[in-house]
């Protein structure tokens, strides 16, 4: 299992597309909504932590159909369902591939873009948090899409449409914590929470992941 | 360890396409599955490599045996030739790709990008990733497809030196293989009565 | 004879053949006096005027919006344990029935809060609840389209039916959580005093029976032609094989 | 008709949403019931004969 994380990660890096696809369209998304919305800060400051959030989520999502895709045509996944590892295992892997190559810079990135949207100094350390503990969860639920879908030739906008209902509590949950940070109110109903649902999520949903992908390898 | 199939129906998209297929592969033996295109070939593979459950008939002695080499023969092409065989090796828990590298007269290529290999060395390294899984029974989908002479020759040897080692190798193929000695099953006798496929049984 | 008699759909459309007059019957019945009665002979609340009277359609249509998907994630279990093709059709069935009663709960929702609140829509939780199960909706029915072979369309469909479920009722106290809530108190609940007064009972019950007895024919037709449909497939793919 | 005062426009809008969209999934369901009906028998009859 560690060495189909190892080269998961290493075609990421090889590929180049892995890292920079995430972060880029993150950028560009946090860069549009001031032109959107127009540049008085101390607007941008109130929707900063929401904003970061949605581009976040939007740039998880944008990455989701790489996970399986590339394995699916060039035949690999057959090779590794015949190979001993166990199915969950290979979802887990993929999950945290992706969120290694996709949520982590997104987590390291968002105070930085915080600044373009003149966030409010308290909020920089629960955006971090906030989305250190939701993004692994975007990247599970994200990898069960991705496991749906695989079989369906341009699957990826019917793959938004189901990921996206999915990712309704963890965007809200974690949009509240950075948001009630930013006004310096406790912000521990809602990390407990956020944390709750990841954890559960990366606990449960590898099965279900597992279970559909052996159903579209058959 | 033997391989034995007993009167296996496989069906492609619910459509049952061969039943009553029985055999043994015994360690040392090789045996190659002829048909023309579409008989079932590699359907009647997944279903022995357990990728796809049979609608009837048993497969037994293939837990853990089973190496499999499909078309495509998943290789990563922004991987070097020795980083595709150490991940098979250590996905499958060895790690030693040395013998497979010789065997299949990699050894200078070892650097090279696999997507930079030609055809018939992209094949020869997907065979060398048989090898390194370790396992004893190898089941091959079309393995000399665009292989010259000298490849295929190269191949026949590999699966000889396999044989010798106690492995065995079930194959599918429409063209020659340079096995002379490997057992010929014709498929074409199993071919399915056409039927309702076993989804559609309640609906008719 | 067991309940699973009724999975083999050629069963299953000759007794809802029988079946199928006497509910719309009864659907008709009971929607029309539901209605009538609710619209024209009951007098209007103190508070909230004549918008009361949108009570009749909005609670049923919200009752039959979630009991919809209860009724499609049943479906879809016994699909995965009993391999019965009628429930899988029955659980695709159900799903464009579903929508449009979380459309009317939506929109009748909507309606009748805009006098309260002021706005058309003022993202209240519980109406929001029903937006994000619309949403399920609709990736449910797109998943069905989708996928060509019948087997596996039923099998992943279940499954996203299972883990949507779990999600449905995680965004629904996410979404409680979020915002503090306009709604009024809960209509029909089991301690009398909060529930509403009789005047308004009687030509409710008659809207709710009305609604489910309109969901169940529309099901039963619906999962008929889902096995006509299927029954054609399999018609000519055995012709395609011969 | 009863005396629906400033309200009306709420309640009749929300009952005549209602009544178009169940009007629409009804039809729907009918006439797709019809199409895949007649459908069917037009392959049944060429199958036996």
């Amino acid at each position: 299992m560690k060495a189909l994380l190892t080269r998961d990660l290493m075609l990421a890096i090889r590929a180049g597309g892995g890292f920079g696809l995430g972060l880029s369209f993150f950028l560009i998304v946090t860069v549009l909504v001031p032109f959107g919305v127009g540049p008085q800060t101390e607007l941008l400051s109130r929707i900063a932590p929401g904003v970061l959030w949605i581009g976040a989520l939007l740039a998880c999502l944008l990455s989701l159909d790489r996970i399986f895709a590339l394995d699916w045509e060039d035949g690999s996944l057959d090779l590794l369902a015949t190979a001993p590892l166990p199915m969950e295992g290979i979802v887990s892997v993929k999950a945290l591939a992706h969120w290694i190559t996709t949520g982590l810079p997104l987590v390291l990135a968002a105070p930085v873009l915080g600044v373009l949207l003149s966030l409010p100094i308290p909020a920089y350390q629960w955006v971090v948090i906030s989305l250190a503990v939701g993004t692994p969860a975007l990247s599970v639920i994200g990898t069960f899409g991705a496991a749906l879908t695989v079989g369906i030739k341009r699957g990826g906008l019917l793959m938004s449409l189901l990921v996206l209902p999915l990712y309704v509590p963890t965007l809200i949950f974690g949009a509240e914590v950075a948001r009630r940070g930013a006004e310096g109110l406790t912000v521990q109903a809602p990390l407990l929470l956020l944390a709750g649902i990841s954890f559960g999520v990366i606990a449960l949903l590898p099965f279900a992941s597992a279970a559909v992908l052996r159903i579209n390898l058959r | 360890m033997v391989l034995s199939v007993r009167d296996l129906a496989v069906t492609r998209g619910g459509l049952a396409i061969l039943e009553g297929v029985s055999f043994d592969l015994s360690p040392g033996e090789a045996l190659v599955l002829r048909g023309p295109n579409g008989v079932g070939k590699t359907t009647l593979l997944r279903s022995v490599a357990g990728l796809q459950p049979p609608e009837t008939g048993t497969v037994t002695g293939a837990e853990d045996q089973i190496a499999y080499a499909a078309h495509s023969d998943g290789l990563k092409a922004m991987l070097s030739v020795t980083e595709n065989l150490k991940f098979w090796a250590s996905v499958f828990g060895l790690s030693d790709i040395e013998p497979a590298l010789v065997a299949f007269d990699l050894t200078d290529l070892r650097n090279r990008m696999a997507g930079t290999l030609s055809a018939g060395q992209k094949r020869r390294l997907g065979l060398a990733r048989l090898m390194v899984t370790g396992r004893p029974i190898w089941i091959l989908d079309e393995p000399t497809v665009s292989l010259d002479v000298t490849s295929v020759a190269l191949f026949a040897d590999a699966v000889r030196m396999h044989l010798k080692g106690g492995g065995s190798a079930l194959m599918a193929t429409h063209i020659d293989l340079g096995l002379t000695e490997a057992r010929v099953l014709d498929l074409t006798p199993f071919k399915a009565a056409p039927r309702t496929r076993q989804m559609d049984e309640a609906f008719l | 004879m067991s309940l699973w008699e009724y999975a083999n759909p050629v069963k299953f459309i000759r007794t809802t053949d029988k079946v199928l007059p006497w509910v719309w019957a009864l659907t008709g019945i009971c929607l029309v006096t539901g209605l009538v009665w609710g619209f024209f002979f009951t007098p209007d609340d103190f508070r909230q005027g004549s918008t009361v009277k949108i009570i009749y359609i909005h609670v049923p249509s919200a009752l039959m919006a979630i009991n919809a998907w209860l009724m499609m994630l049943v479906a879809s279990l016994i699909w995965i344990v009993r391999r019965h093709h009628v429930s899988a059709l029955a659980a695709r069935a159900a799903a464009p029935v579903g929508a449009v009663m979380t459309l009317i709960a939506l929109a009748t929702g909507a309606f009748w809060g805009q006098p309260m609140w002021g706005t058309w829509w003022a993202w209240d939780p519980r109406l929001t609840s029903f937006l994000i199960l619309f949403l399920f909706y609709l990736g449910y029915m797109a998943l069905w389209e989708a996928i060509e072979n019948d087997d596996t369309a039923a099998d992943l469909t279940s499954i996203l039916c299972l883990v949507g479920s779990v999600f449905a009722i995680l965004s629904r106290y996410a979404v409680n959580f979020w915002n503090q809530g306009l709604h009024q108190g809960a209509t029909l609940s089991l301690d009398k005093e909060e529930n509403i007064s009789d005047v308004f009972w009687f030509p409710l019950l008659f809207c709710i029976a009305g609604f489910v007895l309109l969901f169940v024919a529309l099901v039963f037709l619906r999962t008929q032609t889902e096995i006509r449909a299927r029954r054609t497939r399999a018609l000519l793919a055995r012709e395609g094989q011969a | 008709m009863p005396e629906l005062g400033k309200y009306a426009f709420a309640v009749l809008s929300s009952y005549g949403v209602t009544i178009v969209l169940l009007s629409v999934i009804v039809l729907v369901s009918f006439r797709r019931a019809r199409k895949v009906r007649a459908n069917l028998e037009e392959i049944e009859n060429r199958a036996r004969d």
